[in-house]
């Protein structure tokens, strides 16, 4: 029985920015166990590919299917499937760590406190679970940011930029997490410039 | 049978009926207001309440009639873009915003003039000219909503959501001011209402409401080619459109 | 029969029209002048692309 | 389990009730977003009795009106803590990612958004009734008149802070969005207290603000749903 084909595909995607044609027929596919690095330099439109693969942003051409399906008819399924953590940590200030990821992963699935306290301990900013988040320094919030998308336990990821602001230990850290999630049969579309050291399944994708 | 839709929606292709159709409607609008006129203002005997003075509503219904006729456009042409995603219906809706909100203010400015002479003051709160400058602010609201987002494709879509919401309102507000006017000044005014008119006083009437229409036709083509070029400057057909 | 006169409320029919005409002339010359800066717009954008 | 079915395992008024306790949690957090609007409706409503002159029988005839317009203005200046904050920060995306229809998201946020500023400026109107020498049998129907009023006008109000929500000078542009589609509720709710005053029942004008409000409460929030999907996706 041939299953449908599992993970994301996008085929020759065309967006404007008002006069600018900032993506030109661009195509991937990702299958689970995959992680797909999308490289080049500024504004080629690398986060504007992330919007659109996600469906925040509908491109003039071109498709965005999940599991065969296009997303437009499976966006439930397909957002209940996603975990995106975009540039800027989507963080409330006002909000502990703690009640920051209560809200937003509850939103997906149902979800204990401790799961959430473990999340943030995998990720090093335990300590600040009760804190709000507008006193964490930057890293702490993509560390907040990086918990939340590990307890979202969604199979597909998709990651702005998650190495700016983090120390070499937080490189290593996301690094690790990205090689626990891809070899759990998750995928991966990450943007960044820091060489993501990980052996299989990598691939790269760059703009001009 | 959708294919057909899709070319006549295509940008060349409205681009090239817009040109050819405004002569068209220009003469014929032209035409008819002359007769309206002609028959308005020298054939049409005189009201026997209003002498004269009623001859105003050979200008003031008409762009009363097309103020809303123009918004229900808009509203109509903006669902049609919003539900199909066809571009060129947004962009005769914002073709025809600019169009529809003068008709609106001639309709308001020559209501008041009417008024004058009937009721002694310019603005006397009638609930149909109430209702019309809500129509205005209506229209200003459209306008300027459209052109705030630097993605002329998003103001489409946001200016097109809002003349829904306004089209869904405008019966809403009529009501509403009819309402709050019988609850103050009870009916005692003589409205604008339209007297039983003879043949000879509305024939006149009917063929101005035709000449307005179809000069709004006309110049909603003449913005329309320019509402599409606007939209299209990228693709190629625009280069020898403009060539010349 | 004074034509002008209209009655005696000349001065509330004439206007009227006049305004109409106006407001007539005013679409027809903003949609001819919109059209011309839409043109120049997109010549300015093929140059553009040509450089 | 395939990925492909993967449904969303949180109902849709489990969501609703999160992100009700999130809206209000935030709003104690930041109580001044919640006080300002209301301090903003006693100034407006202290404007009215300086500008006219203070016999208080001019006063009594213009209060309901009075109460209503400042009323109105004052939610309008409540209607930037609905999406902008949460566009700001980048919430709003994980919002509409997280599987959740957006107008299920939608209807919690307006919700909380009226109980914080619709409902709080019901309590503070007898402080007005009073000021403007409204009549004691008066206020049973200006207050119902308000809620009804508010709630309508916090949809109304949501669609145009849905449309704005992406512009950079988008406050002005609310107000003129908004206010032409608040005038039939202005004037049910001031024809309401204003029947009221004279003493004749006030119940015709209230039936037509509540069946408005049923209506608005129905459709806005597929409005505002789709006014946002314009904005965040373009």
């Amino acid at each position: 029985m041939d299953s449908a084909p599992q993970g994301l595909t996008i085929e020759k995607i065309h967006v404007w920015r008002g006069d600018r044609h900032v993506l030109r027929g661009v195509s991937l596919i990702l299958q689970p166990g995959e992680l797909m690095q999308v490289t080049g330099p500024n504004g080629t439109g690398k986060t504007t590919l992330l919007r659109v693969a996600c469906g925040l942003l509908r491109p003039e051409q071109g498709s965005v299917a999940w599991c065969g399906r296009p997303i437009a008819g499976v966006r439930p399924q397909f957002h209940s499937a996603l975990a995106y953590a975009a540039h800027e940590p989507a963080l409330k200030g006002d909000l502990t760590a703690l009640e920051n990821l209560r809200y937003l992963v509850g939103l997906k699935r149902p979800v204990r406190t401790a799961e959430l306290e473990a999340a943030l301990e995998r990720t090093g900013v335990a300590p600040c679970a009760q804190l709000p988040v507008r006193v964490l320094s930057a890293g702490q919030r993509r560390r907040v940011a990086l918990a939340r998308v590990l307890a979202m336990r969604s199979p597909l990821w998709m990651l702005d930029e998650p190495f700016t602001n983090l120390d070499s230990a937080g490189s290593a850290l996301v690094t690790d997490l990205l090689r626990e999630h891809v070899s759990a049969a998750g995928m991966a579309l990450v943007v960044a410039h820091h060489d993501i050291a990980l052996s299989a399944r990598l691939r790269r994708l760059e703009l001009q | 049978m959708w294919t057909w839709f899709y070319k006549l929606a295509s940008p060349p292709s409205v681009y090239r009926t817009a040109t050819a159709l405004t002569p068209w409607f220009m003469t014929v609008a032209l035409i008819a207001i002359a007769c309206g006129l002609i028959g308005g203002l020298g054939f049409a005997p005189p009201d026997y309440q209003q002498g004269d003075a009623f001859r105003i509503i050979y200008v003031h219904v008409p762009s009363a009639y097309m103020s809303l006729f123009c918004y229900s456009a808009m509203a109509v042409a903006g669902a049609i873009g919003l539900i199909w995603r066809i571009k060129m219906s947004y962009a005769l809706a914002a073709a025809t915003a600019p169009i529809g909100a003068s008709f609106t203010a001639l309709a308001l400015v020559t209501g008041s003039l009417w008024g004058k002479p009937m009721w002694g003051t310019y603005w006397a709160w009638d609930p149909r000219l109430t209702s019309e400058l809500i129509l205005l602010f209506l229209y200003a609201g459209v306008m300027s909503l459209r052109p705030a987002f630097e993605d002329p494709a998003r103001g489409d879509r946001a200016a097109a959501l809002l003349s829904i919401v306004g089209f869904v309102n405008v019966p809403i507000i009529h009501f509403s001011v009819q309402w709050w006017n019988s609850l103050h000044q009870g009916s005692t005014i003589a409205k604008i209402g339209k007297p039983s008119m003879p043949g000879s006083m509305l024939w006149p009437l009917l063929t101005m409401l035709l000449g307005f229409t179809c000069f709004y036709a006309a110049v909603v083509c003449m913005r329309l080619r320019g509402e599409v070029l606007n939209r299209e400057r990228q693709s190629a057909w625009v280069r020898e459109a403009v060539k010349s | 029969m004074n034509f002008w006169a209209m009655g005696g409320y000349a001065r509330f029919v004439w206007p009227c029209f006049a305004l109409a005409g106006l407001v007539l002339a005013w679409n027809v010359w903003s949609a001819r002048r919109f059209y011309a800066a839409a043109r120049v717009r997109a010549q300015r954008a093929l140059l553009m692309t040509d450089e | 389990m395939s990925t492909a079915d993967l449904e969303p395992q949180v109902s849709a008024l489990r969501a609703m009730t999160l992100i009700v306790g999130r809206e209000l949690r935030l709003s104690f957090r930041r109580p001044e977003q919640v006080l300002q609007p209301l301090v903003f409706f006693l100034i407006v409503t202290t404007l009215f009795p300086l500008g006219l002159s203070l016999q208080l029988s001019l006063l009594r005839d213009m209060a309901p009106g009075v109460l209503w317009v400042a009323a109105l203005l004052s939610s309008l200046l409540s209607l930037d803590a609905l999406f902008k904050g949460d566009a700001d920060d980048g919430t709003l995306d994980q919002l509409a990612l997280s599987g959740q229809s957006l107008t299920a998201i939608v209807l919690a946020k307006t919700a909380s958004h009226w109980l914080v500023s619709g409902a709080a400026l019901v309590l503070v109107s007898p402080l007005v009734g009073i000021a403007l020498g409204i009549p004691w049998g008066v206020f049973p129907t200006m207050l119902g008149s308000l809620a009804l009023g508010t709630l309508c006008l916090s949809w109304l109000g949501a669609i145009g802070a849905g449309l704005t929500v992406g512009l950079k000078r988008g406050n002005v542009l609310v107000s003129l969005v908004v206010l032409p589609l608040a005038m039939p509720l202005l004037i049910f709710g001031a024809g309401a207290t204003d029947r009221a005053a004279a003493g004749i029942s006030p119940a015709g004008a209230l039936y037509l603000l509540g069946s408005l409000c049923v209506f608005t409460c129905t459709l806005a929030p597929f409005a505002v749903a789709a006014a946002l999907r314009i904005t965040l996706e373009g």
